[in-house]
């Protein structure tokens, strides 16, 4: 029975996905929307099912389906397991799928590739699927490279649009987002199958459990490798610096991809990685690599947070603050607070996506206008829109009751418990950024003048159903933090336990009260800048700091000239230079030389028998000289 | 003492001047001439080998030698006739009709 | 049916002489029969192949001169038979999906002929046999290039040829050299190949015969730096003959390393492990930026088609039944997706009569089922899984992680490369705006183009989620040719190298 | 002491009379010397006791090969000089001279190995006229019957050749084909 469900929460996806390619040339149809969301709500109640169950019971389900590859002595089967943290992310994966498909039935509504679009959506949510139910890391690279894949797709879903100038549109255009997203998860996943071969040659497998029961017996230099290989493959999907461009650049994708993928599950395949390997990162022998991750994550989270502060485009500054909020995550499980940093994934899946809908509609409403200078007053025509992104940003914000409060304020607790003083004050400061940006793009968007008139734009609210489907997720973004303790329950019987120490313990409301002082801060002083209206200030703007995070550091302009530009070129060179005048040239010399050789050899039949005489009298004597010389060495 | 050494000297200039006489003649019959000299000294070698071995051979071979000397006098005087009548000359680089 | 091989190979040859007294409006129709057969003939052969069994299986074997022990002795394992069917498959495919008018008998009748050079070449258990059918099986490409293709043809062609042909003949040389020994040691002569297997060489002349072989071999392969031939036969190669060429035509360098010098000279071959890891690093990576630096589509996959063979070469010098199998499938793999991608290119440039790049752009609007399928080939190129293309991939490069885990890494960049130059090259041609006039009046795939290529299309996925059927016959004859090798092994590094399966030990 | 004297005598005789065959402009000098020096060869013959094989030289060369060539000669202008370009001389004498270097070199050096056997040994006390014969009918019979067979061939090649349209006058400036054409109009 439980076996089924598994099969059908897996297999749900990809029925819809077939089934919605099926139509993927024809026009549009509702039906193909609704079919396919119906078949998500199926997978979310299987997964729901099952969640329940494991709480119940306590028992992981473990299927196997087939065998997949098996060469030498490898053998990987298609087998999948269901515990409690796959449930967890199963769960939240097909019910925020669910919302974004239903949601995408009203937003795509106009395009002309709506089945198509729902063929990816739900193609992703199978591969995202596998990458969190299956039971070896070979399943978890087929979900790994799937949703990639997926994610390719979805980014370069406007495929028609051309290539602007990086000044005109810093992500040039979908499908060069979508190329550069595909190939900076390449760079990664290719740590990743490093990793994987660590694994398997010195385990001599790669189920979960044959790897992780072996992993004591190995040496320390072996774990660290394995470690830190895995680590790249999660920093690519989960956008770590330095390979953190694409997920900005993949906004150019429609909105709803950009609520499931680039926020709710997508990124934080690397955050479940590292959980899933906590036997291994949690080891001794690896505390270096695990700090790494932690510092990594802390500056990430900080990093990201200052390139939010100043950005004008709506989506970006959501994608920023998705970065930054991976980086949380990664510092909590980098400091050993797994459950935190599966549940801060799981809070953040929901409010985050809900922000991003929101943001959706918004971009509906504007047609397509993204840059927030140019909104405002919106909350007069889209008071609901406004709540549920108020709602979200209040839950990013981290202010209490909220879900972020509870998540992101445990994080913080667990770099002050760690001792890590520097993370911890990062994290704070980075906390009052996120509730500035955060709230300056909502006053800006919904508060205010109304600039929007300018530009001719008749902004309208979006379709009621839509709106009620991204009610659950409102619900959840409020209510989500007091499921804490029993999650924490739940998922503990197989993550490690964290508690705070003692002392923590104690002073735990005075650290939660600074976090909330500064988060706070964050809120009133976009409130006092941003609220009644936007005064453009040209100094500030033109300020050194602030075009530096305008331009994100300029990194992306750094990459293209450092890397693009002169990959392109060496490639040029060693097609024309190399190929063309060493390699083939050569070949051709040599096949020139025998021609010519020929040639002048062809002189050589005069038709004169004295010349022939001569010669071979001349081959005689070098055949004599040869046999003297020969008889004298020899 | 006159060793084998000696003979084979000899014979060894002996061929060498019917080589520059190959070479250097461009009369036919003048070739003929010069490739019976260096025919000869190679029958000097072969019956100085037999000699000095006490193998006969080296005379077998000599003989041989001249019966294909014959023959080759007897065919290509022939043809060396058959040549002048037919170009009224005997100067190879007159007959150069092999030319490519 | 215990001839069914030497039914195999001569069927179209029998066939494709009959060719000349077919009428011309119906030759095609007659070529796509005698190609079904012959694949429905290599299909029979794997029903009633035995997987289990590791060894050569309908082995044939009529001695020819038997003073110098030349017999027609044929037989198939685990590692041709799949070759031999994807030969059969492509030609198939390639033939149904042709759009050559022209000439339309002669080409028939050549692809006949040369289906049975390739039949020959992967099922002849003895030397000469072997050569004969490599060398014979230049003739018909030559002439498919020479006579159908573009305008360097002839310059394409013979380089094709001489190149390939320079090649082989050193390693005739080193065939000889081998019964030679053979005869010495034995006192008899053979040719046969699993007699040759028995040798136990010093380490001195397995070096020699390594490299006799080696240039034969690395030619077709074709490794760097012999490769500049390709993209010249490629370009001006009609569509049927690039298929071919990339699809089968490139195999017989991988098969033939693993058919002659892994297991004859075991020990020359874990010496040359370090070489030819560089060499086919070089040419990963190497031709995988040529590759993006081409202006014409069938460039590009001419270029990737080398890279991917040096995925092949590294695969094959793993060492380890991972790495070995992985290689044996990713030659599959590869002749399909290349194949298909030819194909595809093919049909394009049926269309516009141009292969350059900046012609396109925004065709995914105009084609989009030519844009589907292209993408499916695309994403199996650059070895995403659950296609064919990854398992292969994965497995040599697990394998070779044995060998040497940085040039694993470094190998390991083309799924970063791959998908750099495959990305670029699809993005340029189907995604942006429709700028060409030309390209609004495109007709997308016509239902024969598509149904040719469902097929493929269909095997990419399937071999890709359930290699298994293919994968365990490969597997095991592997497997046993690694223990053999290891027993044969006279050096003590080699006997190290040589990873015997833990689940053969003992066994097979 | 006389053989010594012998050897030099005949050796400087040989080398410059065929000195004389070669450089010689003037074919009878040339074909004289050539005569001389094949006497003089035979003297070599004797002198190493190969009596039989000096006999034939003297029957074959300078009997019948040297009449052959003075027959020859007739049909060809000898009287006159031979004008010829004699051209790379440099070349010639180079080749020549280093040809014969290296030969001299060769056979001037000592020979190692003294465990040559005779295959066919002189026997003492025959005379060299029934040992050859002996071996030549025995083991070498039928190389003996080929060379004889050649010799027939040759002679009926020769007397084709040279006996085609002797009824021509060879000393009128007319060419072949102009005695063709003039065969034909008759």
């Amino acid at each position: 029975m439980m076996e089924n469900l598994v099969y059908i929460a897996l297999f749900a996806p990809l029925v819809s996905s077939l089934f919605s390619a099926l139509f993927g040339m024809s026009k549009r149809q509702t039906f193909v929307g609704v079919i396919a969301s119906t078949l998500l709500f199926i997978s979310f109640l299987a997964s729901a099912t099952l969640a329940s169950h494991i709480v119940s019971t306590g028992t992981p389900i473990h299927v196997t389906m087939m065998d997949w590859i098996s060469a030498g002595d490898l053998s990987i089967p298609f087998g999948f397991l269901v515990d409690q943290v796959s449930v967890t992310m199963m769960t939240v994966v097909t019910l925020v799928s669910t919302v974004v498909h239903i949601y995408s039935i009203g937003y795509m509504d106009h395009d002309k590739s709506f089945n198509r679009f729902f063929s990816y959506l739900s193609a992703f949510v199978f591969s995202m699927m596998i990458l969190v139910m299956s039971d070896n890391f070979a399943g978890l690279f087929i979900g790994w490279e799937g949703v990639g894949v997926c994610s390719w797709l979805l980014i370069g879903f406007w495929y028609h649009k051309a290539d602007v100038s990086r000044e005109e549109n810093p992500s040039i255009s979908p499908s060069w987002a979508a190329n550069e997203a595909f190939i900076v998860n390449r760079i990664a996943d290719l740590g990743m199958l490093v990793g994987l071969f660590i694994l398997y040659w010195n385990t001599g497998s790669l189920q979960y459990d044959v790897v992780f029961e072996t992993l004591p017996s190995l040496s320390g230099s072996v774990l660290n490798a394995a470690a830190i290989f895995l680590f790249i493959g999660a920093m690519g999907k989960s956008a770590q610096f330095p390979l953190h461009t694409w997920l900005t650049d993949a906004m150019e994708g429609p909105t709803p991809v950009s609520a499931l993928i680039h926020a709710a599950t997508m990124v934080t395949a690397g955050v479940f990685l590292v959980i899933r390997a906590n036997p291994l990162f949690g080891m001794e022998e690896v505390a270096g690599v695990s700090y790494f991750i932690a510092a990594l994550g802390t500056f990430v989270a900080f990093f990201a947070a200052s390139m939010a502060l100043v950005n004008r485009d709506l989506k970006r500054i959501i994608a920023f603050s998705t970065l930054s909020q991976l980086g949380y995550m990664f510092a909590a499980a980098g400091l050993g607070a797994y459950w935190i940093a599966l549940f801060h994934l799981a809070a953040h899946a929901f409010f985050k996506a809900l922000l991003f809908l929101g943001a959706g509609n918004v971009m509906h409403a504007m047609h397509d206008e993204l840059d927030i200078f140019k909104m405002g007053g919106l909350k007069k025509v889209m008071r609901p829109t406004y709540i549920y992104m108020g709602l979200a940003s209040l839950a990013l914000a981290g202010i209490p009751f909220f879900a972020g409060f509870f998540s992101k304020d445990a994080i913080i607790e667990t770099a002050w418990n760690e001792g890590t003083l520097v993370l911890w004050a990062i994290l704070v400061i980075t906390a009052g950024m996120t509730a500035f940006y955060s709230f300056r793009q909502v006053f800006l968007t919904f508060e205010g003048d109304e600039r929007y008139k300018a530009f001719d734009i008749h902004p309208h609210e979006m379709y009621k159903f839509v709106l009620i489907a991204m009610s659950p997720l409102a619900l959840l973004a409020v209510v989500a933090g007091f499921g804490m303790g029993s999650f924490e329950h739940f998922v503990t019987t197989l993550l490690p336990e964290y508690h705070m120490s003692e002392h923590t313990h104690h002073i735990a409301w005075l650290l939660g009260l600074v976090v909330l002082v500064v988060a706070v801060g964050g809120i009133a002083y976009a409130y006092k800048k941003y609220a009644k209206g936007l005064k453009r200030d040209e100094a500030l703007e033109n300020s050194f700091i602030y075009q530096l995070l305008a331009n994100q550091y300029y990194i992306p302009q750094f990459y293209e000239a450092f890397i693009t530009k002169p990959y392109a070129m060496l490639s040029e060179i060693l097609w024309k230079e190399v190929d063309m005048k060493i390699v083939d040239a050569t070949v051709d010399g040599i096949a020139k030389l025998l021609y010519k050789s020929g040639d002048g050899a062809r002189r050589m039949q005069s038709g004169n028998l004295s010349n022939y005489l001569n010669w071979m009298a001349v081959g005689a004597v070098l055949l004599l000289l040869v046999a003297a010389f020969s008889a004298m060495l020899g | 003492m006159i060793g084998l050494s000696h003979y084979l000297i000899v014979s060894a200039l002996i061929f060498s001047i019917g080589l520059v006489g190959v070479l250097r003649r461009r009369n036919l019959l003048m070739l003929f001439f010069a490739t019976e000299v260096m025919l000869n000294a190679v029958n000097i070698a072969f019956a100085a080998i037999s000699h000095y071995y006490n193998d006969l051979t080296g005379q077998m071979f000599a003989f041989f030698i001249i019966a294909i000397a014959a023959s080759e006098v007897a065919v290509g005087l022939g043809i060396l006739i058959v040549l002048y009548k037919k170009h009224g000359t005997l100067d190879l680089d007159d007959l150069a009709k092999m030319r490519g | 049916m215990d001839n069914i091989l030497s039914i195999l190979v001569f069927f179209p040859a029998i066939a494709g002489l009959l060719g000349f007294i077919v009428d011309k409006e119906s030759a095609r129709v007659y070529g796509i029969t005698v190609a079904a057969i012959e694949f429905l003939l290599s299909i029979w052969l794997w029903v009633s192949f035995d997987a289990s069994n590791a060894g050569m299986q309908f082995v044939e074997m009529i001695p020819l001169i038997p003073d110098f022990g030349v017999s027609y002795y044929l037989g198939v394992d685990g590692i041709s038979l799949f070759i031999l069917i994807m030969a059969a498959l492509m030609t198939l495919i390639g033939m149904i999906s042709m759009s050559i008018t022209e000439n339309i008998k002669n080409m028939i009748i050549t692809l006949l002929f040369l289906e049975m050079t390739m039949m020959g070449v992967f099922v002849a258990l003895d030397a000469i046999i072997f050569y004969l059918f490599w060398e014979l099986s230049l003739v018909p490409m030559l002439y498919i290039i020479g006579a159908w293709g573009g305008n360097l043809r002839i310059y394409a062609s013979v380089k094709f040829f001489l190149y390939t042909f320079a090649g082989s003949l050193i390693m005739l040389v080193g065939m000889l050299f081998v019964a030679y020994i053979y005869h010495n040691l034995t006192g008899v002569w053979s040719f046969a190949i699993t007699d040759w297997y028995a040798l136990v060489l010093p380490v001195e002349y397995q070096l020699w015969l390594f490299g006799a072989f080696f240039f034969g071999f690395a030619i077709k392969v074709p490794m760097f730096p012999f490769h500049t031939w390709l993209p010249y036969a490629h370009g001006q190669a009609p569509t049927i003959g690039s298929v071919i060429l990339a699809a089968v035509l490139l195999k017989m360098g991988t098969y033939g390393f693993v058919r002659f010098s892994l297991p004859m000279f075991p020990d020359a071959s874990v010496m040359m492990i370090t070489p030819i890891a560089v060499i086919s690093i070089i040419m990963i990576i190497y031709t995988a930026m040529v590759a993006y630096a081409q202006k014409d589509i069938k460039q590009v996959i001419a270029y990737s088609s080398v890279s991917h063979m040096g995925i092949i070469m590294l695969g094959i010098f793993a060492m380890n039944a991972e790495g070995i199998s992985g290689s044996v499938f990713q030659m599959l793999s590869h002749g399909i997706v290349s194949g298909a991608l030819f194909m595809l290119v093919g049909m394009i440039y049926d269309r516009r009569h141009t292969k350059m790049l900046d012609e396109f752009g925004g065709l995914a609007a105009v084609m989009p089922k030519y844009a589907v399928i292209f993408g499916i080939m695309l994403m199996a190129s650059v070895g995403l899984p659950l296609t064919i293309g990854f398992v292969g991939e994965f497995l040599v490069l697990l394998g070779f992680y044995q060998i040497s885990p940085v040039m694993t890494l470094l190998a390991g960049t083309s799924i970063i490369i791959g998908a750099i130059y495959m990305l670029t090259i699809y993005k340029r041609t189907f995604f942006g705006p429709v700028t060409n006039e030309a390209n609004k009046v495109l007709k997308d795939l016509t239902p024969t183009e598509t149904w040719s290529l469902i097929p493929l299309v269909a095997i990419v996925i399937w071999l890709g989620v359930y290699p298994k059927p293919v994968l365990e016959p490969i597997d095991n004859s592997v497997k046993a040719m690694l223990e053999f090798m290891d027993e044969k092994a006279i050096t003590k590094e080699a006997k190290e190298l040589i990873i015997v399966a833990k689940s053969n030990q003992g066994g097979a | 002491m006389y053989e010594v004297v012998a050897f030099y005598l005949f050796s400087g005789l040989t080398i410059g009379l065929f000195l004389v065959t070669v450089m010689s402009k003037n074919i009878l000098y040339a074909m004289t010397s050539l005569a001389a020096g094949m006497v003089l060869i035979s003297g070599f013959f004797f002198i190493l006791g190969a009596d039989f094989l000096g006999v034939v030289q003297l029957i074959a060369y300078v009997g019948a090969v040297m009449a052959l060539y003075s027959f020859a000669m007739m049909f060809f202008d000898a009287t006159r000089d031979i004008k010829e370009k004699n051209t790379n001389s440099a070349l010639v004498f180079l080749l020549g001279g280093l040809s014969a270097l290296v030969l001299v070199l060769m056979f001037a050096a000592p020979i190692h190995s003294d465990a040559i056997t005779a295959l066919y040994p002189m026997h003492e006390g025959v005379g060299n006229a029934q040992d050859v014969g002996i071996v030549l009918f025995t083991k070498y019979l039928i190389p003996f019957e080929v060379a004889a067979l050649m010799l027939l061939v040759a002679m009926i090649a020769g007397i084709i050749l040279a006996g085609k349209k002797m009824d021509q006058s060879l000393t009128e400036d007319m060419s072949a084909d102009e005695i063709l054409i003039q065969k034909d109009e008759k």
